[in-house]
């Protein structure tokens, strides 16, 4: 891409710059998903895994320093992605075009990522006969799978919903990524209730 | 050089480790007795009535290095360990997990609609022809039929053959019906073919319908095999 | 906006001001369609016109001084979009990889939107019973509405599906737009359909 600058001129050089941070923003922003380094690199053409990651890690600073809804984030194995803030979730879900997962399905799947590997018996007997219901919609979705152990059904996340929240793909590492990201919904949630009713 | 015997005394071991820096630092500090090496130093300096402060003075150094290196590994093991994941009770149920929203373009285009409503319109055409009972198509054979086991052995490779029969009427532009598809055969073919008929129904490989008043039975190529062939 | 008395307490209702405009980026951001001023007070809990349009102003200005790949906008008819800039969009288009539906429901979809004002039961003779599911899916998608006359339920395209494919939001034109595109793609794809069978 960038033209080699003519007489060392500094700016065309920070216009390049500015330009592919915003080739890396409208990126994330079509793609709606976590994207890697290569992927960066394919858009902006450019191979140095340093670089792309540089340039992506300043678009990730200047969102910070906006402080508006919307956030880049570095994922552990250095893919971007961008995404509303949690807080702002409940005020604008209803304007999602997508049918999304409502309240039942997500505490089903929070048990499910909570407690895996869990037999099926186990969260129908946690969430209630509905989480058939729910379990169904998370399978198709593919963020949970079923595999048969013997007599027992045995359910657990899988690669894709550990892609989708940002999570490590160590099923150890993961749990624990989990708790504190309910224990910081739990806490933020005992302030939010009386609005998420309406 | 002075000769082994010549040098000071606490060059010799135990009282050396005080005097050497470098082996101080390669040693476990816990492993230095500290009064033991400071009193029998003093104890051993009366006696030979040899009073050396520079020498003393570097011992009080080394002690003090000594002190400093144990109190760094005291501090390092009294840092708090982490503290467990808090233990749920068993019936804990956690709060939902929030899924993060992300816009996401899709790569449907304009033209792909357009695309999809030709494809509807040709489906329409075949219909237009007749007031169809509302929403009414065919179930699916409910495993009354006798004496058909070799038959439905082979019923997938049947299945094959009609719906392709039924893809070269509608690919030639005419309508498909039941009548059409089975002129000709002995009685037993056409019932044999109306079952295979509802099986590809029932896999939504084809639509059936029929008209008010009348026997006809309209077929039409159903989702599964729309989409089967333009993949 | 509040003017600017440096004494007075300013920085709460400044908060405030940026807290709304955050929250009209949220909305713009997860419906990535335009919204009427009206949505948008619904949001930040707003019913005059005048104040919402103005906060959404400043949220247009800021993405203007921004200069990156998404721009907010201000339609004809008052309402707002934020969406990627023309020049980006060839370069990243790739990235998307999911339809906004399968072929099923997108030909009924097609069909719908050509035949409109369309009863349900001319759409479920023409497109088969499974036609009642893409109904329901594209109801819940909000692409298309369904009204009840007397005995019959009319179906029709809504505002949002327009916008989605840029067609006018009268459906009259928007008819004859389809009409237009349909018989260009006629005569093309009659040299495109050898092609694409091999």
């Amino acid at each position: 891409m960038g033209k080699p600058d003519k007489e060392g001129n500094e700016e065309p050089k920070e216009d390049d710059v500015k330009r592919k941070i915003s080739l890396i923003e409208a990126a994330l922003y079509v793609a709606g998903r976590p994207l890697d380094l290569k992927t960066l690199g394919s858009i902006i053409g450019s191979r140095s895994k340093r670089k792309i990651r540089e340039l992506a890690r300043m678009l990730m600073k200047e969102y910070q320093k906006r402080n508006s809804s919307l956030e880049v984030l570095e994922l552990e194995d250095q893919r971007f992605v961008l995404q509303l803030k949690a807080d702002y979730a409940s005020k604008v879900r209803r304007l999602a075009v997508k049918p999304l997962l409502t309240d039942g399905p997500l505490r089903t799947l929070a048990y499910i990522a909570y407690r895996q590997p869990v037999s099926q018996k186990q969260v129908i007997s946690a969430r209630g006969t509905h989480a058939y219901k729910h379990i169904k919609q998370l399978l198709e979705m593919g963020l949970i799978e079923r595999k048969r152990f013997g007599r027992n059904k045995i359910l657990r996340t899988t690669e894709y919903f550990a892609d989708y929240f940002g999570l490590s793909h160590n099923p150890a590492v993961m749990k624990k990524q989990i708790a504190r990201i309910l224990s910081n919904i739990k806490n933020k949630g005992k302030n939010d209730k009386t609005e998420k009713k309406e | 050089m002075k000769p082994e015997s010549e040098r000071p005394f606490y060059f010799h071991p135990p009282w050396n480790i005080l005097f050497d820096p470098q082996m101080l630092e390669k040693i476990d500090p816990w492993k230095i007795n500290l009064s033991f090496l400071l009193l029998s130093f003093l104890e051993e300096m009366e006696k030979r009535s040899v009073i050396d402060f520079r020498a003393s003075g570097i011992a009080l150094d080394s002690s003090a290095t000594v002190y400093l290196m144990k109190s760094k590994l005291l501090l390092k093991l009294e840092e708090p360990p982490s503290p467990p994941p808090p233990k749920p009770s068993p019936d804990y149920v956690p709060p939902p997990l929030i899924l993060p929203l992300r816009y996401e373009l899709t790569t449907t285009t304009i033209q792909n609609l357009l695309e999809a409503l030709e494809d509807a319109l040709k489906t329409e055409k075949i219909f237009r022809i007749r007031t169809p009972q509302r929403g009414e198509s065919f179930s699916p054979p409910q495993g009354v039929i006798p004496q058909v086991s070799i038959y439905l052995m082979e019923m997938e490779e049947q299945m094959r053959i009609l719906l392709q029969k039924i893809r070269s009427i509608i690919r030639r532009g005419e309508i498909a019906t039941f009548s059409r598809l089975v002129k000709g055969m002995k009685k037993i073919e056409q019932v044999r073919d109306f079952i295979i008929l509802l099986f590809l129904a029932h896999r939504k490989k084809v639509s059936l319908w029929q008209s008010e008043g009348s026997d006809e039975i309209y077929i039409t190529l159903g989702e599964g095999a729309i989409d089967g062939e333009a993949r």
